[in-house]
């Protein structure tokens, strides 16, 4: 359905619910949508999931939204920094749940909840802590483990331009997790540098089509 | 009055709800797009990688490089998107379409299609992306004459051609009536030149009033 | 590997072997690499099975290596076209397996290939011949088929430009399966309209990056 | 003499053949870079997203939209692509990779590798990439010290760490020895400033003559 051009971050991030599932893009703080997660801090919903590759950067962005008390459980691949202290905390104090994921998991099980695959055999983790109790099987000969998709009820991307239909492109690997947490979630929210107008986005260079974009805002 | 082709296209065109992603299948579905209404926002999808498909090619618009999926010429609009075939399909089959538009052999009762194969054991059977878009897209519509050359009807108790896929459609859009496809059972929602009784003692199916 | 930038086409499908599997691009003639396809019928493998989504239109392109005699199989999703005339009579003949495989399962089989993917559940062809004899799986209420990867020895494909380490970029709905056939195959050989020198394209917009390109040659 | 930690990825670079796609590992694998041919076409990938990533980022260069793996701001070279994060892994996970360079605890006789998780209760563990990259890279090259600074040897009859891979290193290059893990035992093809039964003595491995 159309995209919503909105004024505000805080129109942007209108109607989450307690409980939800969030996607948060970024690597780091390249690509993270700190605006966007300081309009859901103020928006209030709690008991939130969230998945990112990382548990907070320093004191801004997920690490503030950590930091509120929102987050029941983090699902990513590295928490673990030299500037996660919030989480850490969290951590430490028993306030928090973790799911340890390999990164390749992460990023490939949000593309299969985005294109319609019901569950994947991979590689990675075979034989580890992480792949514990999850269904195998043989298959040439190698020892694969079965991985379920991740979907998101909503997805917080930092993109750079939209057009106003809400086509997407990115800048350098800022790109990172937004276009697979673009797919993966029923509502998916982009802050951008700029919107631009439908028609200048050269067709061949979108990265995220419009189809899987509800909400943009600038900022 | 039954319906002509372009007429049963104009039908299905004004049940699209403006912004919606829609595809249509090659042959009579590509018809729907002559009547989609201008500034509804309405984006067309192409399986071979395109979003925001523009009108049929002619004269120096023609470009081997940009067809849609049933090889013909097409133009782009402002706002497309080009993607490869992974992606194209990822976005089908992950339910990201809001309708898709096919013909048919078939249709039964409970939703069920059969669209790909006559099950004639001399035909080549060529399938392309209708499986795909048949469990993928949210709405699936048919648009089909409801009788065969022969007379016989293509609304079904139960397919006697292979299927495309199971409990799928949920409208079908023909030529002599258009019939919902619900849980409760098949509501006829039109008819045309036919009453609810003659249709109901053509088909074979049990039909419900709307 | 570093790419090689052939001079020309036979150069190009130079060492293809007899009983190989061939990813060919294209959707219809748009992207087929016939140039390519013209150099693998001089250079003689045969007894091939060839993957594309059609099964050969006119007399030219992969219709000209059918009509040759070096196919063994075809894997493609919609062989029977209106100009499909030597793949039919090869056909009735009895001269050529088929197996056909619906567009978007001959795609992400393909792409699992390609990206390590032991095996996925998808819900295309459920219920339909199609699936006949494949194992399935209820997930979420709803019944998957398991499907295997589709990978290639070759792929032949084409391309729009490449620059001299081997990245690609397409044009329009030429891009289609080249990309995800160059993901899949052990060696991949693009013909490409012009080669540019490196450090011209954007490295924002490059379609395939220069890891899955083994031989370029500008037609 | 033990090597320094620039001898080690000295020698790690002078055994990477021109013309490889490689990802350095966080750490102490970053320094390969800095020894890697010029003009031999290496191309340096790294698991955010990016291909043919050049040297760290100084002054005026630095962005902060363009890091590598470890969030360091670095610079692109001529012939650089970016990528999403799924497109980045399915290069790794799909054996595209011709080698991968990683730190290590622990490297069991087998290959099996162990460097995300001290098993330390503790600790809050942390995976990255690093179980993709064993599985993925055609070659897994770890660099480490042989022993811990309390003296323990690193590479062991069998991890105690928790495990990142089964059967996935190929050679562990280490201040005082270079090793081959093969199918027929563990190969000691270099030793620095230790002897071949020195090292036989300090080490649980059965250990082979090149």
């Amino acid at each position: 359905m159309t995209v919503t051009i909105c004024d505000t971050t805080a129109e942007a991030v209108a109607g989450i619910r307690d409980g939800s599932t969030v996607l948060i893009g970024g690597f780091g703080m390249a690509g993270m949508p700190v605006q966007l997660i300081d309009a859901l801090i103020d928006q209030g919903a709690s008991d939130l999931t969230v998945v990112s590759n990382n548990a907070g950067n320093g004191d801004t962005g997920l690490a503030a939204l950590l930091a509120k008390g929102r987050v029941r459980k983090m699902i990513c691949s590295f928490p673990r920094q030299t500037d996660s202290w919030v989480f850490d905390g969290l951590y430490r104090a028993g306030k928090i749940e973790l799911e340890v994921v390999p990164q390749g998991n992460l990023a490939e099980r949000m593309r299969a909840a985005g294109a319609g695959i019901g569950a994947f055999y991979g590689r990675t983790g075979v034989g580890t802590p992480l792949a514990e109790g999850k269904e195998t099987r043989e298959i040439d000969g190698r020892t694969h483990v079965l991985e379920f998709p991740i979907k998101g009820d909503v997805a917080l991307i930092g993109a750079f331009r939209a057009d106003r239909m809400g086509n997407l492109v990115y800048r350098k690997t800022a790109r990172n997790f937004g276009p697979v947490m673009a797919t993966a979630a029923a509502v998916t929210i982009a802050q951008v540098s700029e919107v631009v107008e439908t028609g200048t986005l050269d067709p061949e260079v979108i990265v995220t089509p419009s189809i899987y974009v509800d909400r943009v805002v600038a900022v | 009055m039954s319906l002509d082709k372009h007429e049963m296209a104009a039908l299905v065109a004004r049940d699209i709800a403006p912004g919606s992603y829609v595809n249509l299948g090659i042959g009579q579905p590509t018809l729907v797009a002559d009547h989609l209404p201008a500034g509804a926002g309405i984006v067309l999808h192409t399986e071979n990688g395109m979003l925001n498909m523009g009108p049929a090619a002619v004269g120096d618009q023609i470009d081997p490089d940009l067809t849609n999926a049933g090889k013909i010429p097409v133009t782009e609009l402002p706002g497309s998107a080009y993607f490869h075939h992974a992606d194209s399909f990822a976005m089908m089959r992950g339910g990201h379409l809001d309708v898709c538009v096919m013909g048919a052999f078939q249709v039964s009762a409970n939703g069920d299609l059969a669209n790909w194969h006559t099950g004639d054991p001399d035909a080549i059977p060529a399938v392309g992306g209708a499986m795909d878009l048949a469990v993928g897209a949210k709405s699936v519509y048919v648009m089909m004459t409801l009788f065969t050359k022969r007379g016989e009807p293509k609304l079904v108790p139960e397919c006697t051609y292979p299927l495309t896929g199971l409990k799928c459609v949920d409208r079908v859009y023909t030529d002599q009536a258009t019939f919902l496809i619900t849980d409760a059972g098949v509501i006829v929602r039109d008819t045309f030149g036919i009453t609810f009784e003659e249709l109901s003692d053509r088909l074979d199916v049990p039909l419900l009033r709307p």
